[in-house]
C-alpha cells in the first residue's frame, strides 16, 4: 500500500517533459492519471527512481474537431470522454467504451492517454481505438510523431511509443453511429475477458473490428472484416465472419476464462457486436 | 418508520442509534487510533507453500534509520506461546502454531519477520531489505490429493496429512439404504472462500510499564476470549489484560480468532516499551486471515419412491490448511450436526476427515458449516424429486416434522425447540406467487430459454449455545445501571460490529424499563467495562446478549419496587410498574419516575433496611438449548445459453427469526446474508495453484457481489418463537447465507435440467454453465439431427 | 526530499511538507487527522477511500497528495453543514444503508456525486454509480433505497444540492 | 503452468545446440541478463533486471542443464527469485533440423510465486511467453548474425 520512495518532477510544459524523460531515461516513469501507475507503486511492482507528473501541462486536455477529425488530448479523462456531446455525436464509440472503463472514481482521474501507454491487454481503449484506426500522436527530442494504432499495440505492456516520447493526442475519425462496444467483464477487476469494438462503415460496406482481452494485446479481427467487405449485414453474414474472430490468435487463458472460452467469447461478442452496430445504421 | 419517541420500541424498524458516527467519520476504527510514541509494525511472509528457511538476514534492515527492531522467530517465539486452537478430538494431531515461522514456512503468507519503526513506510521499506534464504520444498494444495500415499506432508512429524476423523452415526443406516427404493448419490463441493470484511484486521498494544497493564486495542469480533486466551500466550495476567475493540468493519467469523499479529504487537509492546500498531493489508487479509468452506463430501440420500426420506450417509473431506485457528476442527462438524435438516430422517452417517494442506486455515465464516449442511441436503432433495418425478415442494412437505412434534429431535442428536416448516413455505410461495411462477417457466421453456426455479428450506442452529456444547462457556452476560441522574447505561459481553446491538439492546432495555431509547447509551467492546462476556458469533448475540439485558433490568425493576414501596409506604408486592413508573395499586397519579428512584438510591438517605444502595444489576444467561431459526427461500433464475451467465430473475426470502426485535435490522442481516451466498453460488472462490501459490491475492482476482449482482428481494417472515428465552427470538446473522445458497444454486440447476444436466459444482461460473450447456447440446443435436432449428 | 502540498480539504487550507510517495488518503488521514476515509484494498477496487477531489468522486488511494496539491477536498467528515446532515447521510440513516459502517464513507460521497449530476437516477443507475465501492454487509439493496430515498429528499424545495 | 513455443532459427541444429551452450551467448540473449557466471559444470549464477511495461524487478538466480544430448535435445532448469517474487522452471528442449534451419521446441514447467502470483495471475502466461520468445529473437539473430560473419 505504500510505494518505494522516489522523486518527483512537475514539468509546466511538454518540452520541459521530454527534457527530463531524456535525462531520467529508463528510471524515470511519466505520471499522467496516475490509475495505472500508482497500483503498480503501491504494491512495489513498479519503482522508478523519478516520477514525471504531466498532469499540470497546458492543454493536453480537450476534445475538438479538427480537419474533418477528432482530437482528443493525451490527459483527457474517461469521464470527460464518456460526457462529451462532441464525442456522441460526432464518434460515438469512444463515450460508449468510456461507461465501461473501471468504474466512477476511476473514470474521473484515469486518462485515455495513460491507458493507451500502460498497454494493458485487457484494457478497453486499445479495442476502440484499433477498430476506429485512430491515431496516436507523440512528441520527443525529435519532434511530433505520428502513429497508426495498428502498430501501435506491440505486446503485452509494449507500445511503439519510444522511451523518450510522450503521447500528445489520439485522433479519430468522425463517424456514423453504427458502432459499438460488447464487453464481458472479469468481475473482480473490471477489465475486460473479450471486449469488442465495432465501427461499420455503411456507405463503404466495410466494418473494423478491434478485439481486447483475449490475446496478449488487442487486436483487429481482419478475418472478420475480410470476410464482410462488401456483404449485406445480414445476421448469416454476421455470424460467419464473426466466426473468424480469434482466427490465428493465440488466446489468453487465466483463472477466469480459459484459452477455449476467450476465444468463443470474442466470437460471441463479435457477432453481438456487429449485430448491434449493423442495428444502428 | 416510526420516531425513537414511543415507547414499544420492541418490533419497531427504528433507525440504527450507531449511524450518525459512522456516516460523519467520526467512528473510531483501530487504525484511526493515534497514541502517543506509537511504533508501526509491519509483517515479512512467505512467498512460498512449503520450504525450508536455511537463512534469514535482516541485518541491512535493523540499519534503515527509523527501524526500531526486527525479529524472526528465533526472536519472538519462545516469548509468545502457542496460538490456540479450542478443539480437542481425540485423534487430532496439532501443528506447533507459533506466532513466527521457525525453520520452515508451510504455506503461502506464513509469517516470518516482523519489523517495528517510526513510521508505517519505513516499516514497509525495511521489509525489503530482509533477505530470506529458503529451499522450496513440494507442497500440496489439494486435499484428496493430499490423501494419497505419494503427497508431500505439510507436517512432516505428523507421518500423514490427516489431521483427524469424526464420525456422527446414529440409528440403522445400512438397514434404511437396503429398504431404499433409490439411492441418490451425488459428490458435493464448497469451494474455499475469503471473508474479506472491507476492513481488513490490525491492532494497536500499549503497556503500562508502572502498572504492568497491557491495553490491546484489535479489530475482532471476541474481546473476551482474546482476553482469556492471550495470556496464555503473552505472559501477562488476565486481570492485566484490556482488550477494546474499537468499531468493527465487518468480521463475518474471519475476526472470530487470536491470530499471531495480536500476540506480538502485545509482546512487543511490553518488549520495547512503546505502543505497536500493525495494519493489515489486502494482500496480508487475502493470505493470512482464514478462509472459510473447503469441503467436499461424497453424499448418499436413501428415499422410498413415494419420497420419504429414510437416512443420509456422507464421507466428508474438510481442507483445514496448514494449521489450526481458534475453531478450525470444529466447523466441519457442525455440519454433520445439520446434516439433517428439516426432515425425519432414520438414520445418519457423517464421516469426517480433517486434512492439511498447505494452504491458509479455514475457520468459522459466515454460517460456518451450516451453509454446508443445508446446500449439500437440499441439493440431493432436488435430485430425489427430480429421479423420482415428484414435486420437489411436496416432498419437502412430505418429510417436515409437524408443528406439534416439536421439540423435534433430530436423527443428529438436536433437539429443535420450535419449528413450523410448513408455514414459512406457504408463505414464500404465497409472496413468490407460485402458479404464475410455474407459468413463467413454462413460457419461457417453450420459447427456447433455460429458466428455472429453485427453493430451499432450511433450519439453523443458531443462539450458540448452551455450555455444555460451547469450549468455553456458551452464556452471556449483561449489566444494567440506572446512573444517579436517571439516565440508562446498557453494558453488554457482545462484541456487535455492524449489527446494531446499540440499537436493538437500547430498544429492549428501554421498552422493558419505560425509559425512552435517547437516555440509554449501550457500551459493546470493552473488557474493562463489559467484565464477562462470550461474543459475538454464531447469530448468538441478541438471543443471548439480549436476554441477560433483560434479566438484569428485571432485577433493577424487582430491587425498585422496594425502593418505591418504601418510599410510597407499601410493600414492593402492592407496587405497581408501568412505562417508566412506579405507584401504589390504585394511586397511579402519586407515582415515582426513575429519576427519582435513582437519586434515592444513589443519595441513599432514604433506603429501607438492608436495602444496598444503587440501582445496577448484572446477569449470565445460560440457555438450555440453541436456537433453531428456519425458512425457506424461491429463487427464480435465468441462466444465458451462450455465455453460461446467470441472472436472478425473483428473489423471496421467508424467515422465521422469532419476533423480531427490529425489522429494519433483521432484513438488513438477511440481505448482507443472501449476498454472500449469491457470491459463493455465481462467482466466489479461492484459489491455489497446485503448488500452493495463491492466486486470489487481491480484490483483482477474488470476485465479490458488487451492486450490479443484486436483485430486488421480496422478503417476509413468519413469527413461531423460540421457547429457549424469554424473548422468544432466535437470531438472524446467517440465515440469509444459509438459506440462499440451496435456493439460488437449484433454481439454476433447474434451468439446466431440460438439457439433462444434474448438476455442477460451485461456484456456478458462466464458463463452466457454458461448457455443461456445449456438451449436452451437442449431445442433443447427435441424438435428434432435425430438431434443431 | 519533500515537497511542499496544500490542499483545501473541506474549507480549511492545510499545508504539509510530504514525501511524493504520500497518497491523498494517508494525507488526509495522517497529517490532516481526518480518519474517516477509510483504506479497503490496495488495488482502487474498494472504494472505501472514495473523496470529492474538486466535486469529483475519486479514490484517494490512487492520487499522490502532490498530485492533488492546489484542489479542493470534500471529505466525510465536511458533508453534513452547521450540524445538519446532507441528505444522502439522512437517507442512509433511514433506510439502514450501512451496518459496519467501514465503507459508507466512500458509499455516501460516491452517491453525493451521482446526485449531482443524475438528481433521479434508477436502481440501475445507482448500481452503476456504486460499481466501485464494495459492501459486504449490507448486500447493497438498502444503500440503493437509500439513494433514491435521498433522490426524493433532495427534490423537495429548500433541501440542500 | 505448462508453456509452449516452437521458433525457427537459421542455423543447423548442431550448430544451435553449440551456442546454446555458450554463457557469453545467453546472456546477450537472455531478456535484462547483465551477469550470467559459470559456477560448475552446465552451472550458472544468473542476474535479470526484468521490465514488462511500468512492472520492474531485479531477479537473481542459478540456471543449469541437464540431460544433454546433442544436438537433439537438453534439459534447462531455472530458478530466480527477486522484488515481486520467484520464478522456477524446468524446460525441455528440442531441437529438430528444417531444411537448413532447425525448429526450436520448448516446454516449460513454469512456478510462479510471491507478489507476481497473487496480483499478475492473468499476467503470468502471456510474460512467460513474451519473455521466451524475446530470448529466442534474439538468439536466433544472434546465430544467424555470426553465421553471415562466418560465410
Amino acid at each position: 500500500m505504500i510505494p518505494a520512495a522516489f522523486d518527483y518532477l512537475r514539468p509546466q510544459t511538454l518540452e520541459e517533459a521530454v527534457n527530463l524523460l531524456v535525462q531520467h531515461g529508463e528510471t524515470a516513469k511519466l505520471l499522467a492519471g496516475g490509475h495505472s501507475l500508482i497500483p503498480a507503486l503501491k504494491l512495489r511492482l513498479a519503482q522508478p527512481k523519478t516520477v514525471i507528473d504531466i498532469g499540470r501541462i497546458a492543454d493536453l486536455s480537450y476534445i475538438r474537431e479538427e480537419d474533418g477529425r477528432i482530437a482528443v488530448g493525451a490527459m483527457t479523462t474517461h469521464r470527460a470522454i464518456e460526457a462529451s456531446a462532441l464525442l456522441e455525436e460526432k464518434c460515438p464509440l469512444l463515450p460508449e467504451v468510456a461507461r465501461h472503463v473501471g468504474d466512477v472514481q476511476v473514470r474521473n482521474r484515469g486518462t485515455l492517454g495513460g491507458s493507451l501507454v500502460h498497454a494493458d491487454p485487457a484494457a478497453d481503449w486499445p479495442a476502440a481505438i484499433l477498430a476506429l484506426n485512430a491515431e496516436v500522436v507523440t512528441v520527443g527530442p525529435k519532434g511530433p510523431r505520428v502513429i497508426a494504432a495498428k502498430i501501435f499495440f506491440i505486446d503485452l505492456f509494449q507500445t511503439a511509443l519510444r522511451p523518450d516520447e510522450i503521447l500528445r493526442e489520439i485522433r479519430v475519425p468522425v463517424t456514423a453511429k453504427s458502432v459499438a462496444y460488447v464487453k464481458t467483464v472479469q468481475r473482480a477487476s473490471g477489465f475486460a475477458i473479450a471486449g469488442v469494438a465495432v465501427v461499420v462503415k455503411a456507405a463503404a460496406k466495410t466494418v473494423s473490428v478491434g478485439i481486447t482481452g483475449v490475446a496478449a494485446k488487442a487486436y483487429r479481427a481482419t478475418a472478420v472484416e475480410t470476410k464482410l467487405a462488401g456483404q449485406p449485414l445480414s445476421a448469416e453474414n454476421i455470424a460467419a465472419a464473426a466466426a473468424r474472430a480469434a482466427n490465428r490468435i493465440e488466446p489468453l487463458g487465466d483463472i477466469h476464462a480459459s484459452a477455449e472460452y476467450r476465444a468463443h467469447l470474442a466470437r460471441l461478442n463479435t457477432r453481438r457486436a456487429l449485430g448491434v452496430a449493423a442495428s444502428r445504421a | 418508520m416510526k420516531s425513537a419517541k414511543s415507547n414499544g420500541y420492541i418490533g419497531q424498524a427504528i433507525k440504527r442509534v450507531e449511524d450518525p458516527r459512522l456516516m460523519q467519520g467520526r467512528a473510531t476504527f483501530v487504525d484511526d487510533l493515534r497514541l502517543p510514541g506509537m511504533l508501526h509494525a509491519a509483517v515479512l511472509r512467505s512467498p512460498h507453500a512449503h520450504a525450508t528457511i536455511l537463512g534469514l538476514k535482516t541485518e541491512a534492515a535493523k540499519a534503515l534509520p527509523g527501524v526500531t527492531d526486527v525479529f524472526t522467530g528465533a526472536e519472538i517465539n519462545q516469548a509468545c506461546g502457542l496460538v490456540p486452537c479450542s478443539a480437542s478430538m481425540p485423534d487430532l494431531k496439532a501443528p506447533k502454531h507459533t506466532v513466527l515461522a521457525g525453520d520452515r514456512v508451510y504455506f503461502v503468507g506464513h509469517p516470518v519477520a516482523i519489523v517495528v519503526a517510526a513510521s508505517p513506510s519505513i516499516a514497509r521499506d525495511a521489509l525489503d531489505l530482509i533477505e530470506v534464504d529458503y529451499d522450496p520444498l513440494p507442497a500440496v494444495a489439494n486435499p484428496e490429493k493430499a490423501l494419497e500415499k505419494e503427497s508431500p506432508l505439510t507436517h512432516p512429524d505428523h507421518g500423514t496429512n490427516v489431521a483427524f476423523t469424526w464420525l456422527l452415526a446414529n440409528g440403522d443406516v445400512d438397514g434404511l439404504f437396503a429398504q431404499a427404493d433409490r439411492v441418490i448419490k451425488q459428490r458435493i463441493v464448497h469451494q474455499r472462500l475469503t471473508p474479506m470484511a472491507i476492513e481488513p484486521r490490525g491492532c494497536v498494544a500499549s503497556f503500562h510499564a508502572g502498572e504492568g497493564s497491557l491495553t490491546l486495542w484489535t479489530s475482532t469480533q471476541i474481546p473476551h476470549l482474546v482476553r482469556t486466551l492471550l495470556p496464555g500466550m503473552i505472559g501477562v495476567a488476565e486481570n492485566k489484560l484490556r482488550i477494546v475493540t474499537p468499531e468493527v468493519g465487518g468480521g463475518f467469523g474471519s475476526k472470530l480468532n487470536l491470530y499471531v499479529e495480536e500476540a506480538m504487537c502485545s509482546h512487543l509492546a511490553m518488549r520495547l516499551g512503546a505502543p505497536v500498531k500493525w495494519i493489515e493489508g489486502r494482500r496480508e487479509n487475502a493470505m493470512a486471515t482464514i478462509h472459510g468452506r473447503d469441503q467436499i463430501g461424497e453424499y448418499e440420500l436413501a428415499v422410498k419412491n413415494d419420497g420419504t426420506v429414510l437416512a443420509i450417509k456422507a464421507r466428508t473431506i474438510a481442507d483445514l490448511g496448514s494449521y489450526l485457528q481458534l475453531l478450525t476442527p470444529t466447523i466441519p462438524t457442525l455440519t454433520g450436526l445439520m446434516i439433517s435438516g428439516c426432515y425425519k430422517l432414520k438414520a445418519v452417517r457423517f464421516e469426517l476427515t480433517g486434512v492439511y494442506t498447505n494452504k491458509m486455515a479455514t475457520d468459522a465464516y459466515r454460517g460456518a458449516g451450516r451453509p454446508e449442511a443445508t446446500y449439500a441436503l437440499e441439493r440431493l432433495m432436488d435430485l430425489a424429486a427430480a429421479e423420482l418425478g415428484l414435486d420437489p415442494v411436496k416432498m419437502r412437505l412430505k418429510n417436515f416434522p409437524k408443528p406439534g412434534e416439536f421439540p423435534f429431535h433430530t436423527v443428529t442428536g438436536l433437539a429443535y425447540d420450535s419449528g413450523n416448516y410448513q408455514r414459512a413455505l406457504k408463505k414464500a410461495q404465497d409472496l413468490a406467487s407460485w402458479d404464475a411462477l410455474l407459468e413463467q417457466r413454462d413460457a419461457a421453456r417453450q420459447a427456447g430459454r433455460l429458466f428455472g426455479i429453485g427453493l430451499s428450506t432450511y433450519v439453523e442452529i443458531c443462539g450458540l449455545g448452551p455450555s455444555k456444547i460451547m469450549a468455553a462457556g456458551g452464556w452471556e452476560w449483561g449489566c444494567v445501571r440506572i446512573e444517579i441522574s436517571g439516565k440508562v447505561t446498557a453494558i453488554t459481553g457482545t462484541t456487535p460490529h455492524g449489527q446494531g446491538q446499540e440499537t436493538s439492546f437500547a430498544q429492549i432495555v428501554g421498552d422493558r424499563l419505560g425509559v425512552p431509547m435517547d437516555d440509554i447509551v449501550v457500551l459493546r467492546g470493552d473488557t474493562a467495562s463489559a467484565h464477562f462476556g462470550r461474543d459475538t458469533y454464531g447469530s448468538r448475540a441478541t438471543v443471548l446478549g439480549g436476554t441477560a439485558l433483560l434479566m438484569s433490568v428485571d432485577k433493577i425493576i424487582a430491587k425498585a419496587k422496594i425502593l418505591a414501596g418504601a418510599l410510597l409506604g407499601a410493600s414492593a408486592k402492592k407496587i405497581d410498574f408501568r412505562g417508566g413508573k412506579f405507584w401504589v395499586k390504585g394511586k397511579p397519579k402519586n407515582a415515582l419516575d426513575w429519576k427519582r428512584l435513582a437519586q434515592e438510591a444513589y443519595v441513599a438517605k432514604n433506603l429501607p433496611a438492608n436495602f444496598e444502595p444503587g440501582l445496577e444489576a448484572s446477569s449470565f444467561f445460560e440457555p438450555k438449548n440453541c436456537t433453531y431459526p428456519f425458512g425457506t427461500h424461491i429463487v427464480a433464475a435465468e441462466v444465458e445459453r451462450e455465455t453460461g451467465d446467470v441472472t436472478i430473475v425473483k428473489y423471496v426470502a421467508v424467515d422465521d427469526c422469532g419476533p423480531q426485535v427490529n425489522p429494519l435490522l433483521v432484513e438488513g442481516q438477511l440481505q448482507g446474508g443472501i449476498a454472500h451466498s449469491l457470491g459463493q453460488v455465481l462467482f466466489e472462490r479461492t484459489v491455489y495453484d497446485g503448488d500452493g501459490q495463491l492466486l486470489t491475492g487481491e480484490f483483482t482476482d477474488y470476485s465479490m457481489p458488487r451492486a450490479r449482482d443484486i436483485p430486488e428481494y421480496v422478503i417476509g417472515s413468519t413469527v413461531t418463537p423460540s421457547p429457549s428465552n424469554p424473548l422468544g427470538i432466535k437470531g438472524v446473522g446467517e440465515a440469509g447465507t444459509i438459506g440462499a445458497n440451496p435456493a439460488i444454486a437449484n433454481a439454476v440447476m433447474d434451468a439446466l435440467a431440460p438439457l439433462g444436466i444434474r448438476h455442477v459444482d460451485l461456484p456456478l461460473l458462466p464458463e463452466k454453465l457454458w461448457r455443461a450447456i456445449e456438451e449436452k447440446t451437442a449431445e442433443l443435436r447427435k441424438k435428434k439431427p432435425r430438431s434443431q432449428s | 526530499m519533500k515537497t511542499s502540498v496544500n490542499i483545501r480539504v473541506n474549507g480549511t487550507l492545510r499545508t504539509h511538507d510530504v514525501e511524493p510517495r504520500v497518497l491523498l488518503v494517508h494525507f488526509l488521514r495522517d497529517l490532516c487527522g481526518l480518519t474517516g476515509t477509510h483504506v479497503g484494498c490496495e488495488t482502487t477496487l474498494c472504494g472505501a477511500c472514495t473523496v470529492l477531489l474538486n466535486g469529483q468522486a475519486v479514490k484517494a488511494c490512487t492520487i499522490l497528495a502532490v498530485q492533488a496539491d492546489g484542489g479542493e477536498v470534500t471529505t466525510i467528515e465536511g458533508l453534513a453543514s452547521n450540524g445538519r446532515l446532507h441528505p444522502v447521510q439522512e437517507a442512509f440513516w433511514e433506510c439502514h444503508g450501512l451496518q459496519c459502517g467501514f465503507c459508507t464513507p466512500g458509499m455516501i460521497l460516491a452517491s453525493v456525486e451521482l446526485l449531482q449530476h443524475n438528481p433521479q437516477p434508477s436502481r440501475e443507475e445507482i448500481a452503476h454509480a456504486i460499481d466501485g465501492n464494495l459492501c459486504r454487509c449490507t448486500g447493497y439493496s438498502h444503500i440503493i433505497d437509500a439513494v433514491q430515498c435521498a433522490a426524493k429528499k433532495m427534490a423537495q424545495p429548500g433541501e440542500a444540492k | 503452468m505448462i508453456i509452449e513455443g516452437t521458433h525457427s532459427i537459421a542455423a543447423a541444429p548442431a550448430h544451435v545446440f553449440d551456442r546454446l551452450m555458450e554463457p557469453a551467448v545467453l546472456q546477450q540473449a537472455i531478456p535484462g541478463c547483465d551477469k550470467l557466471e559459470k559456477t560448475g559444470e552446465d552451472e550458472y549464477v544468473a542476474h535479470l533486471k526484468l521490465g514488462i511495461g511500468s512492472i520492474k524487478g531485479s531477479y537473481s538466480g542459478k540456471v543449469s542443464l541437464s540431460d544433454r544430448q546433442p544436438p537433439h535435445k537438453f534439459t534447462l532448469h531455472m530458478e530466480g527469485k527477486g522484488g515481486p517474487g520467484f520464478v522456477k522452471g524446468t524446460s525441455a528442449i528440442e531441437l529438430t533440423a528444417d531444411g537448413r534451419a532447425t525448429k526450436l521446441h520448448y516446454s516449460a514447467n513454469v512456478q510462479v510465486g510471491g507478489l507476481i502470483a497473487a496480483v499478475g495471475s492473468r499476467m503470468i502466461e502471456a510474460a512467460a511467453k513474451k519473455l521466451a520468445g524475446e530470448f529466442f529473437h534474439k538468439f536466433g539473430a544472434i546465430v544467424a548474425d555470426a553465421g553471415k560473419q562466418a560465410r
